[in-house]
This record gives C-alpha cells, sequence and structure tokens, in this order.
C-alpha cells in the first residue's frame, strides 16, 4: 500500500469509518440528532474526497480495484444519493420505535457496499462488495421488526438473495475454472485467446448474469422486487431503488464491457430477449396496480429492461448514455421515493395510489415534485427523463438494434398510462382537506431533486459534456 | 451588449409563470400591472436592441444569442437560441409595441371578468411565445412557440368557457390549424432528414447548396411549409376557423387574431424564402392563394351582420394581400403591410369591443347607429382605422403598404395582370365593406344606448394606435413620390429586394387607379347603406348573399366531405373489426397484466422455482445455439 | 486417494439428500454435519488443508451450531406432523425436473474439462496468509465491516423486547 | 495425490449445488430453506478450491474464505430473521409469508 493508495481510497475510508465512529457515539451516548448530524457529515467529507482522488485517476489498487473516471462519477452519484437517503431516513425513522441509531450505521455499511463494486474489477472484490451491500439491505428492509410486512419483505429478501449469490458464485467459479483468473482484464484475455466461448464459460456467464440481474430485477430474476419494495420502509426501498441498482448496474456495464458481451451471439439474443420481456412485463404488471411501491419496482423493471439497452449497443455512446440514464433515474426515483416516505411519515401509511387523491390541495409543492417524477419516469420533454430516453435511443439505433428500441418505444406509450394515472388521481379532489406539510429538510430535499430532476432536462449539455470526457 | 435578448420573451414568461402560480394571491392591481408592465418592458428592449441594431448592424444582417444548449448528440443538436435580425425586430417590435396596448385596454375591459388573472397569465404567455416563434434560430425551437401560439389562442378562444359555442369554436381553431401544423411537422422532419439541420441560416445555406432550382425535395418541402403557414394564416383552404375564433374577448382577436398570431404564416414565409426561391411553383401558389383568399374573404365580409365576424373576414382578407406579396417575391412589401395592418386591425379590434363592450356585448352592427355623437373618440379613432384598412389615399397608412404591393403584384417578375386585377378588385371590395361597417354603426338612427363613456385606459390605446395608423405609411414611401424608404432599406439586410419586369414609368396611374377603387367603394358604400337604397335590402336577403354569409359554404363543404364520410365510417365501424382490434388489445393487455399478476401471489418457493426455471431456459438456450 | 475421493464424495451427496429430505430439523442438521466433514475430506485431499480445517471449524462448528440454537429456541422438533403435511411426494416432481436439466447442462458444459486432471500442489496456509494480508488486504478488511454489519444486524433484528409484567399486575 | 479428472469434481460440486436447490424447492420450513441455501454456497466454495488447485493457486482458496464469512453474516441475519418471522406468524412455513402480493382487486 503506497500513499497514492490512501488518497484515492480517501471515499472508503471514510465511509468505512463512519460505521465505527457511530458505534463508538452510540456507546457514550444514544443521541439520534448526534448521528444524524454525523452521518450527513460523513457522507458530505467522502463527496469532498472525490474531488481529492480526482487528479490522480486512473489508479489501479492490484488486483482488486480501480479507480478511473467512470467509477469516480458512479461513486458521485452513489454518495450524492446516500445523503439525500440519509435525511429522508432520519424523518422517517425518527417517528419509530426504539434502537434508531444503528441504522446509520448498517446505512453507511451499504453505501460503502455498493462503493466497493463500482471500484471492483476482480471477482473477489465484486462477491464482497455485492454481499456488503445484500447483507445491510436484508437488516435494513427488516430493519422495523414490529411490522409483520416488514420481516416478511426481509426473509423473502434475503432467501431470494442467497440463492442469487449461490449462483452467481457457482458461476464465478467455473469462469475461474475455465480461465485461470478472477479479474476482470485477465478473464478478458484468456477469453481473448479462445476463438469462442466454451460451454462450460457459457454456463458461468450465465450463472453470472442470474446474480446481477437479479439485483436489477430483470426477468426472470424479478419476483421479489415488488414484495421487498412494498414491505421495507419507505427511505430503504429508495436506496434499494437507487444505489443498490447503480451500483450492479456499473460493475455489470464494467464486466460486460471487459469481456466484450455484446460480440457474442448467444449471449446478445439472450440479453435481448430479457431486456424486451423485462419491458413489457413490468410495464403491464403497473398498469393496474394499486399500490405506489408496488407499481414503481414493476415500473423499475421496466426500465432496467431499457437500460439493457446500452449494454448491448457495446459503443461508447452505450455507456455514456447508461450513465446519464442511471443519474436521471436515481434523481427521479428519489423523488418519487422522497415524497412517499415524507408522506408516510406525516399521514401514516402513503403506498396506496388512492393515499394520493387531492395532494394537489393539501400539498401542492409535494404534488407537483411527485408529478415532475412521474412525468421523468414516463420521459415527457424538459424532465430528465425524456433527455435520458432520448439518448438510450439514440445509443441504440446506431448500434442498428431497431428491435430493441422499437420496442422502447411502444413501453413508453404503454407506460405513460399508469405514471399518468397517479398525477391525475393527485388532482382529483377529496373530501379531506387536511393540510400536510413535511419537515424544513424534507423540503430541502424535495428541492434539491425538482433542480436535479429540471436540470438534467433543461441543461443536459452539461453532464453529458462530463460524461463524454470520460475516457 | 446582446445578453439581453432573451429577455424579450422571458419577461412575459416570467410574469405568466408568477400569476400563474400566485394568481389567486394578487391583487388585481398587482396582476395588471405584472402583465402590462412585463409586456411594456419587452416593447422597451426591443426598441433598445432595434436602436443598437440600426447602430451598428453585423456584417451578415443578422446575429445569434444562444442562451442554451438543450442536447447535442452526433449530429443533432436543439439550441435555445434567438437570432435576430431585421425581420425578426419588426415582428418583435410589433408584437410588443401592440401588445402593450392592448393589454393596458384590456385591464378596463376585463375589469370585471372573473377570469382576470387567468386572462394576463394566458395573454402573456402568448406574447412570449410568439417572441419565441419570431425570434428562434432553428425551427424546433420555432415550432414550439408556434404550438404555443396555438395552444394560448384555443385557451383564449374558449376563454369564456362556460358557453359550449365558445369551446366548439376553440376546438375548431385548434383543430383547422392543426392540419397544417401535421404538415410543417412533416416538412422538418423531410428538411432535418436531408439537410442534417434544423438551423434556419444553415438550413437555407444548405438548401440552397444542395438542391436545385425547383428540385422534387425543394419543392416538396416549401409546399409542407407552407401547409402549416396557411393554417396558422387562415388562408385557404384552411381559413374557416377565423371568424368563429371571435368568440374570444375583443383585446384577444386584436392580439392574436389580427395583429400577431394570424401573420405567423407570413412570418415563416419570409423567413425561409430561399426554400421558397427555389420552389417557384410553390411561390406562384402562394400568390394564388393570397389572391384568391382576399376576394372570397373580402365577399363575405361585405354581408356580415356581426361586427367582429366582418373583422375578422377583413383579416383573412388582408393576410390574402400578404400571401399575394410574398408570392410575387415583394418580400418587403408584405411585411410592411403586416406591421401596418397589425396597427390599424388592432385599432379597429380594439375600437369594436370598445362598442360592443359599451352596449350590454351587442354584436350585431344592424342593431347599433348613431354613435358618432355618443362615442366621439371611439368613433373618430375607427374612422381612422378603417381609411387606413380602406386605403384611402395619401393620408391613411394603408394605402401606402396596400399599392406596393398592388405596384408590385403587377410590375414583379413573378406578378401578372391577372394578380393584380384580383387585387384591385379586393381593394375595391374592402373599402364597400370597410365603410358599410362605418355607416350602419355610426350613423343612422341610434337603436341602442351605452351605459357609459370609454374611461382613460381604453381610450389611449385607441388614440395611440390611430395616429400611427395615420403616419405609420410615412416611412416607406413610393418611389415617384418621395422615395423615401427607410424601411425597406432596413429590411434589405435579410430579405432581398424585389425583381422588377419592367420600367416603373406607370407607377402613377396604378397609384391614381387605386385611390379611384377606394374613393369608389365609399361612395357605394354611401349610397347603398348611408341613403339605404333598397339594392341593399335585397341583396342582403338573396341567396347569394347568404352564401357569401356562410363564408362561401365551405364550413358545410367540409362538413360533407370531411366530416359526414368520418362519421359515417366510424359509424358503420362500431362493431367491425377496426374497434375489436382495439378491444382486443385492451384485452389482451388486460388479460396479460392479469396473467402476470397471478405470477406475484407473494410465495417464496415460486420465486425461487421461477427463477431457476429462468436460468434453465436461458442455459439450454445459450449451449445448444 | 481416488477412492477416498468417491467414498467421501458419496457420503457428502447422499447425506445432503438425507438433509434435505429429512422431516426432523435436528437429524436434517446432524446429516448436514456430516456432509460437511467429508467435504472437508475431499478438501483436504485436494491439497487444501487449511481450508478443510476452517470447513470444520466454521461451517461444521460455528455455522451449524447456530442453527441448531435456533431450531432449539423454536423448538420445532414437534412439529414433524406439520412437515408431513407440507412435504408431499409430488411437490418433489417439477423441482426435480428441473434440477435434472440443469445438470444435463451442467454434464454438457464440463465435457470440454474431461481429460484434465488436477495436478498435485498443495497450497500452505502460509501460502493463503500471505496472499490473505497482502494481495488481497483490502478484501479482508471489508469482510471486516461486512461482519461488523452482520453482528449490528443480526442483534437487531434478533433482539426481542422483553415484556416483563409483575405477577401482580397479570390477569 | 488424486487423479480424478476436473470434470468429475466440478460435477460433484454441481451435485451438490443441485440437491440443495431442490431442497430449497421442495421444503416449506423456512431453515431447511437457510440450510439448502448453506449447502448451495458451501458447492459453491468448493468450485473456487477445486479450480485453485488446478491452477495451483492460493486465490482459490481465499475466496473460499471470504464465502465463508459472507455465508456466517448472512446465516445470523437469517436466523435472527427466522426469530422474528416466527414472533409474528407463529409459523416456519415459508408459504404462510404471503401478505405482500399483487391484488387483483381492480
Amino acid at each position: 500500500m503506497t500513499a497514492l493508495d490512501f488518497i484515492c481510497l480517501a471515499p472508503f475510508l471514510l465511509l468505512a469509518s463512519a460505521p465505527i465512529i457511530i458505534m463508538l457515539t452510540i456507546t457514550i451516548t444514544r443521541n439520534i440528532k448526534v448521528v444524524y448530524g454525523f452521518s450527513l457529515l460523513m457522507f458530505l467529507l467522502s463527496f469532498i474526497s472525490l474531488f481529492i482522488v480526482a487528479p490522480y485517476i486512473p489508479h489501479v489498487i492490484a488486483p482488486l480495484f480501480i479507480i478511473d473516471s467512470y467509477s469516480l462519477l458512479f461513486l458521485a452519484i452513489i454518495i450524492f444519493a446516500g445523503f439525500l437517503i440519509t435525511i429522508l431516513s432520519y424523518i422517517y425513522i425518527s417517528q419509530q420505535g426504539d434502537d434508531k441509531e444503528e441504522y446509520f450505521i448498517i446505512l453507511f455499511v451499504a453505501a460503502l457496499g455498493a462503493s466497493v463494486l463500482v471500484v471492483a474489477n476482480h471477482f473477489i472484490s465484486f462477491f464482497l462488495g455485492l454481499e456488503t451491500l445484500s447483507i445491510s439491505l436484508y437488516i435494513l428492509v427488516a430493519y422495523i421488526k414490529t411490522r409483520s410486512y416488514s420481516i416478511e419483505a426481509g426473509v423473502k429478501f434475503l432467501v431470494i438473495a442467497s440463492v442469487a449469490s449461490a449462483f452467481l458464485l457457482f458461476g464465478m467459479g467455473l469462469i475461474y475454472t475455465a480461465t485461470g483468473s478472477m479479474n476482470f482484464k485477465g478473464v478478458a484475455s484468456a477469453l481473448g485467446s479462445l476463438h469462442a466461448l466454451s460451454p462450460i464459460l457459457l454456463t458461468g456467464f450465465v450463472m453470472l448474469l442470474v446474480g446481477i440481474g437479479f439485483k436489477l430485477a430483470l426477468v426472470p430474476f424479478h419476483m421479489w422486487l415488488p414484495d421487498v419494495y412494498q414491505g421495507a420502509p419507505a427511505p430503504v426501498t429508495a436506496l434499494i431503488a437507487t444505489i443498490s441498482k447503480g451500483a450492479v448496474l456499473a460493475i455489470a456495464l464494467r464486466f460486460f464491457m471487459d469481456i466484450q458481451g455484446f460480440n457474442n451471439q448467444a449471449i446478445f439474443i439472450a440479453l435481448s430477449a430479457i431486456a424486451i420481456i423485462s419491458m413489457f412485463t413490468g410495464n403491464l404488471l403497473a398498469l393496474n396496480q394499486g399500490n405506489l411501491k408496488r407499481m414503481l419496482a414493476y415500473s423499475s423493471i421496466a426500465h432496467f429492461g431499457y437500460l439493457l439497452i446500452t449494454l448491448l449497443a457495446g459503443s461508447t455512446e452505450g455507456i455514456h448514455s447508461a450513465i446519464f440514464y442511471i443519474a436521471s433515474y436515481i434523481i427521479t426515483t428519489l423523488g418519487a421515493f422522497g415524497i412517499i416516505s415524507l408522506l408516510s411519515v406525516c399521514s401514516g401509511n402513503a403506498d396506496s395510489i388512492d393515499d394520493y387523491k387531492g395532494l394537489f390541495y393539501k400539498n401542492p409543492f409535494m404534488a407537483i415534485v411527485m408529478s415532475l417524477a412521474m412525468l421523468s419516469l414516463a420521459g415527457i420533454p424538459l424532465t430528465a427523463g425524456f433527455i435520458a430516453k432520448f439518448y438510450l435511443v439514440l445509443a441504440g439505433v446506431k448500434s442498428g438494434l431497431w428491435l430493441l428500441a422499437f420496442s422502447l418505444v411502444i413501453n413508453s406509450v404503454i407506460s405513460l398510462y399508469y405514471y399518468l394515472r397517479v398525477v391525475t388521481t393527485m388532482f382529483t379532489t377529496s373530501d379531506q382537506v387536511k393540510p400536510s406539510t413535511i419537515p424544513l429538510m424534507g423540503n430541502l430535499v424535495l428541492v434539491v431533486i425538482v433542480i436535479g430532476i429540471l436540470f438534467l432536462g433543461i441543461l443536459p449539455a452539461w453532464v453529458s459534456d462530463i460524461i463524454a470526457s470520460l475516457s | 451588449m446582446t445578453a439581453y435578448i432573451p429577455f424579450i420573451p422571458a419577461i412575459p414568461l416570467l410574469s405568466s409563470l408568477i400569476i400563474i402560480l400566485f394568481g389567486r394571491i394578487l391583487s388585481k392591481k398587482i396582476v395588471a400591472f405584472l402583465g402590462v408592465g412585463s409586456v411594456s418592458l419587452s416593447a422597451i428592449i426591443t426598441i433598445i436592441a432595434g436602436i443598437n441594431f440600426i447602430s451598428s448592424t453585423p456584417e451578415n444582417g443578422s446575429y445569434t444569442v444562444t442562451v442554451w444548449n438543450w442536447l447535442t448528440t452526433g449530429g443533432f443538436s436543439a439550441n435555445i437560441a434567438f437570432s435576430v435580425d431585421a425581420l425578426s425586430l419588426i415582428f418583435c417590435f410589433v408584437i410588443t409595441f401592440v401588445g402593450a396596448l392592448i393589454h393596458l385596454y384590456s385591464v378596463e375591459f376585463m375589469d370585471h371578468d372573473e377570469g382576470f388573472a387567468r386572462f394576463f397569465a394566458y395573454m402573456n404567455l402568448f406574447v412570449s411565445s410568439m417572441l419565441i416563434l419570431v425570434l428562434a434560430d432553428n425551427l424546433l425551437l420555432m415550432y414550439l412557440g408556434w404550438e404555443g401560439v396555438g395552444l394560448c389562442s384555443y385557451l383564449l378562444i374558449g376563454f369564456w368557457y362556460k358557453e359550449p359555442e365558445n369551446g366548439y369554436a376553440a376546438r375548431k381553431a385548434f383543430i383547422v390549424t392543426r392540419v397544417g401544423d401535421t404538415a410543417m411537422i412533416i416538412g422538418l422532419f423531410l428538411l432535418f432528414i436531408n439537410l442534417g439541420t434544423l438551423n434556419i441560416n444553415e438550413l437555407m445555406q444548405q438548401a440552397s447548396l444542395k438542391w436545385a432550382v425547383s428540385s422534387p425535395l425543394a419543392i416538396l418541402s416549401a409546399a409542407l411549409l407552407l401547409g402549416g403557414a396557411l393554417g396558422k394564416s387562415a388562408q385557404l383552404p384552411l381559413q374557416t376557423w377565423l371568424p368563429d375564433a371571435m368568440a374570444g374577448p375583443s383585446p384577444v382577436s386584436a392580439l392574436i387574431h389580427a395583429a400577431t398570431m394570424v401573420t405567423a404564416g407570413v412570418y415563416l414565409i419570409a423567413r425561409t424564402h430561399v426554400l421558397f426561391a427555389l420552389a417557384p411553383a410553390v411561390q406562384a401558389a402562394v400568390a394564388v392563394i393570397g389572391a384568391a383568399t382576399l376576394i372570397i374573404a373580402g365577399f363575405s365580409a361585405l354581408t356580415q351582420h356581426d361586427f367582429k365576424r366582418v373583422l375578422a373576414y377583413s383579416t383573412i382578407s388582408q393576410i390574402g394581400y400578404m400571401f399575394l406579396a410574398l408570392g410575387v417575391g415583394a418580400w418587403s412589401a408584405a411585411v410592411f403591410h403586416f406591421m401596418i395592418h397589425a396597427f390599424f386591425k388592432a385599432l379597429l379590434f380594439l375600437g369594436a369591443g370598445a362598442v360592443i363592450h359599451l352596449l350590454h356585448h351587442e354584436h350585431d352592427m344592424f342593431k347599433m347607429g348613431g354613435l358618432w355623437k355618443k362615442l366621439p373618440i371611439i368613433f373618430i379613432t375607427f374612422l381612422i382605422g378603417s381609411a387606413s384598412l380602406a386605403a384611402l389615399p395619401l393620408i391613411s397608412a394603408g394605402f401606402y403598404s396596400k399599392d406596393a404591393i398592388l405596384w408590385f403584384a403587377w410590375s414583379s417578375t413573378n406578378g401578372s395582370k391577372w394578380l393584380w386585377l384580383a387585387a384591385y378588385f379586393g381593394a375595391f371590395i374592402t373599402s364597400i365593406y370597410t365603410f358599410r361597417m362605418i355607416f350602419v354603426t355610426f350613423f343612422g338612427e341610434a337603436k341602442t344606448e351605452p351605459t357609459h363613456k370609454p374611461g382613460k385606459l381604453m381610450t389611449i390605446p385607441l388614440v395611440v394606435l390611430a395616429i400611427i395608423s395615420l403616419i405609420g405609411g410615412f416611412i416607406e414611401l413610393p418611389e415617384n413620390f418621395g422615395h423615401f424608404q427607410i424601411f425597406s432599406r432596413f429590411l434589405s439586410t435579410t430579405l432581398p429586394s424585389v425583381q422588377l419586369a419592367g420600367e416603373s414609368h406607370n407607377e402613377l396611374l396604378f397609384q391614381i387607379l387605386s385611390a379611384i377603387a377606394s374613393l369608389l367603394g365609399i361612395y357605394l358604400a354611401y349610397l347603398l347603406y348611408f341613403k339605404k337604397s333598397s339594392f341593399a335590402e335585397s341583396f342582403s336577403n338573396s341567396q347569394l348573399a347568404n352564401f357569401f354569409y356562410k363564408g362561401w359554404q365551405f364550413d358545410w363543404l367540409y362538413d360533407k366531405v370531411f366530416v359526414k364520410p368520418l362519421v359515417w365510417l366510424s359509424e358503420i365501424n362500431k362493431n367491425d373489426f377496426v374497434d375489436k382490434i382495439y378491444t382486443a388489445i385492451a384485452k389482451a393487455t388486460e388479460f396479460l397484466n392479469s396473467l402476470l399478476s397471478r405470477t406475484q401471489q407473494g410465495r417464496l418457493r415460486w420465486y425461487v422455482m421461477v427463477l431457476t426455471a429462468g436460468v434453465v431456459i436461458i442455459l439450454t438456450f445459450m449451449l445448444n445455439l | 486417494m481416488n477412492t477416498i475421493f468417491y467414498i467421501a464424495g458419496a457420503i457428502a451427496l447422499l447425506s445432503s439428500i438425507l438433509a434435505i429430505t429429512n422431516r426432523n430439523a435436528i437429524h436434517a442438521l446432524l446429516y448436514l454435519i456430516l456432509s460437511l466433514l467429508s467435504i472437508s475430506v475431499i478438501f483436504y485431499i485436494l491439497g487444501a488443508p487449511f481450508i478443510a480445517a476452517l470447513e470444520v471449524i466454521v461451517y461444521a462448528g460455528a455455522i451449524m451450531v447456530l442453527f441448531i440454537f435456533v431450531v432449539m429456541m423454536l423448538n420445532i422438533g414437534l412439529e414433524e406432523e406439520l412437515e408431513n403435511k407440507w412435504l408431499k411426494p409430488r411437490m418433489w416432481i417439477l423441482p426435480s425436473i428441473i434440477a435434472a436439466i440443469l445438470l444435463a447442462n451442467l454434464i454438457y458444459a464440463l465435457r470440454v474439462l474431461e481429460h484434465q486432471t488436477v495436478t498435485p500442489q498443495i497450497i500452505q496456509p502460509k501460502q493463503i496468509g500471505i496472499s490473505l494480508f497482502t494481495t488481497y488486504l483490502l478484501a479482508v478488511e471489508l469482510s471486516a465491516i461486512l461482519l461488523l454489519a452482520g453482528i449490528i444486524g443480526a442483534y437487531h433484528i434478533g433482539k426481542q423486547k422483553k415484556k416483563i409484567i409483575h405477577r401482580f399486575l397479570k390477569k | 495425490m488424486v487423479t480424478v479428472s476436473l470434470e468429475v469434481q466440478i460435477l460433484f460440486a454441481g451435485l451438490l449445488f443441485l440437491i440443495g436447490l431442490v431442497g430449497l424447492l421442495v421444503r416449506r420450513n423456512i431453515i431447511f430453506m437457510l440450510m439448502s441455501i448453506e449447502i448451495m454456497l458451501n458447492s459453491a466454495g468448493l468450485v473456487f478450491v477445486i479450480a485453485g488447485s488446478h491452477w495451483a493457486q492460493a486465490d482459490g482458496q481465499v475466496m473460499f474464505i471470504f464465502i465463508l464469512t459472507v455465508a456466517a453474516a448472512e446465516v445470523s441475519v437469517g436466523l435472527a430473521l427466522i426469530l422474528q418471522m416466527y414472533h409474528h406468524f407463529k409459523t416456519l412455513d415459508a408459504d404462510a409469508l404471503n401478505t405482500l402480493r399483487d391484488k387483483n382487486e381492480r
């Protein structure tokens, strides 16, 4: 370990030290406010540390990590989302029973796991990052243990995630057996010497795909998602939807690009089929869904179906559009779950779409943010979602993926139906006009999200230029 | 130096947003201040920009201000960028200046309306969209403004939405213009696919480089753009919506349906004149359509009873003149007539609106009369506006602008004696129906009593517009007297000057001819409607008059040709397969939804089973490929 | 040596099957421990003595004991009739078919390795230790954090609020 | 030393994996499901050890240690969850966990 290594690991060290310091403060006094303030500070510090790291990239810490501009960008997204989720979590969790402080420890471990995934280029760091993330998520999902549905979601998540990681591990094992390397580049160079993928490697890749597909909730590995979304506390759902999925997408992109997976016809066809089926399944399931969290879960299945297009495009443009898409998806999803979580705090449960009836008359700001989030998810112009979809289609079309682009367009139309249903629900009048107020910090989060959605939608050039400058 | 250009459309937009968001809280005074103030501020900025532009005209005649780059990927870029040149400055000036006066007038006109804030929000939004339309440096942004003004027009025609008829009129306007818009958007795609850009300047350069004169693509895209222009500017055959659009409040008719929005088509053609020059056939069509429209609408105006419908048909007719001018290549004459027309037609609409307002919303001219004593200021200003419309020789601004068109219709290389004859005949009819309006409304015996005198806020705009309608013509005098052509010299940096076919020795002859037409028309109107000749009575009861009254039965025709067959088709299809396809799609979606939903029944083992089965299927598939 | 591999392998497979089919949880766990022990034998003869030890200590020792604790806490030894109700013979059909297809695929895929044999190479614990604390040091640190999360999570979720009601207040 | 072919060794691991999988799919008792998962994870670790000794690298065994760590953490959280599940649902039946699901009310 050199000094440079330590500098480049600064964000990770900060994220890793946070749980330990929180534990120490808990031994002194159990004060949630202290923990909360400290958590915000640590996320802020680790965000700042990214700028310290920036001059030294790309830096490889052999053999586990590679810190390049690409991973730095994902790190920024993750830490930013982590910061907002911390605020939402505090507002949400401070209403709950005892032992609230541990929540933040686990939150940091989850963020650490996700960050490791982003820089991993080795099976060991891949697996450990994934599991660090998963285990923290089991805990967070079931964190409010007095709720039976939280526990149910936790058990389901744990069992299926474990199965998926068993598959993932077995797949890694097979690839290791066939290539003798666990490093992505090593695997890629071993593949380069083969003219065709041997069946054992294909089997390995399919099993690896289970692990990734599970986390991204692609059909047919998607079944857990709605149940977990519904059962988990709203901020945790936001965490799953944003940080977890973003990090897994990052490593999937890296692995896929390293091994040039799109060049293999079998993998290409299989992934295309998964993408198209995911789009249709997600959107069809969302159509009649009365539970908003479940609806968003189904819509997320469809969105990650769209995102597979970037993988299959196999071009730098594909990667750039993927980063833009995930950034806009994360900010938009945070908006939606932010509203759900804030509303759950101030008026009990806010899962059902019916709970949003007349929201516009109770709290116009929240209703506008929610509408904006829905419009962005649907891909209406001047929101982040539109630009993201536009880049996506462009990348797909440039690589000649007409079928995929076509089904994306069809599915966008289908999805419009249920997104707009939420919007119209909020604007229908309801008899009970009890104004609901939210804490100041909650409003702040929403303002940041609104700015984010509109910024990406109106001035996408700024962000897309940054993305395009990545090598 | 140029950084303030974006504020011209931004200020009204901002004010509109403020009124929309806080309209309920704000008092009427603040709303009025915001509404009028924002447009006035834009007008001031426009004038500053104009002065700057004249004092230091850029070399190529225009400069561009990029506000931001919305998207750029692989050859396609969508900018929010404004391009300032002589043409857009003139349009901006008219929009903001006339707009500010109309806003001021509206403060009094709409005073007792419950939708006061809503009205100003829409009006400001309209001004902003219209400014975006004329300032846009690419066709995509222009299309945004184009749709924006369409939306505002729709909202404002149906402003008094409690009357269902107003809603129908709004929808009619929206749908008819939509026919043109569809053609236009196809045209935009065509241009983008073939020339690879939507930036207007680049587009024009590319077009003249890549396309030969009369090449099929040039003709097709010019024709498609013309379609959009026809819809927006209410020209044949898409003119039917404008008379019905008079359902909106009078200031709306003045601003949107007379002075600005309906001339967007003129702007579009002038802006893309290079393209039209490449397609002479289409340009000739523009002239013919203009000539036909001006006569047809003139006859319709002759028979109307509703005050505002006369003006509506006259607007269609006057825009016909502008199209005629565009068609013969007299670009600056068209723009000149647009400007003068905006002044006097806004004046006429505001005057008419004031009369209607003060007479308990009485629209029928024949139920008015003798108003000249009771409403002297309105009468005088209205008379000045009418003189301009009827092109009264020498003293009215309308004379100079219309005379230029008549002259070029004859003398331009694209002109012909037939076009001139149509325009000449149109001028004659124009002066008849204009003074018919004057004699019927302001003279004769009084049939109604105005409730009160118009207030200051209403009279000031009338007076200002009346003064401009008198003197506005002197900025562009014909060659044979004065040869004072500041206007066309200003425009020459942007638009090419007209190509004359022959020598100009007989220009005076044409001026005398058109003066005769104008005076003759007034005299005829005097005979028929002041002296109450029996012919006027019998004519207005004739079949022919009824035919004109119904706007040459275009509505009836469209009803028979398009609407009825469609209704018939959809009716016989009610149980037919087309419907079945749609219900089948809906059913299939629902079925798939319930099928998939059944998979999500919460059983953990089933979830794992699906996951495993998925692995097995994918693996089997991949190993056997 | 090959014979030992086959014998240990057979025992491992058999006891695993018994473990998943047994109705009594404690019995099943004991079978599972047997299976893990025989896998540890295989580790040993594959040249991984350190892993063999860990398999016994951590898997068979610690993790399985954890299971047994939970089973005993929940007293589910008494629920054999329930298991009888839950385990219908026809429930085995579909999973077995899926597993069989997967197995067929696996056999097909593994044919490429047909003629490769493991080179007899013993990897000493020292080598693993060096590797762990030099190359993979950061991974070790990460797994420490992971375990920390596991401990806190298990503590938080497993903790039951004790409801202590004074005997006078009991009804 | 062993001279069994690599194919057979990996196949052995695969068989263990599949036994775990079948157990997972069949058993309704959540404890048995967790046990089956342990079998699967263990078999995946086995593959790494086999491959490690095939390539004469320590990496395979290192990976096994990490799998072990993760399995331990997973089991501890899993068992805690089972305790809570028993507390809430009064059963260990995995199929009883179906309060979260699509309701076809519309």
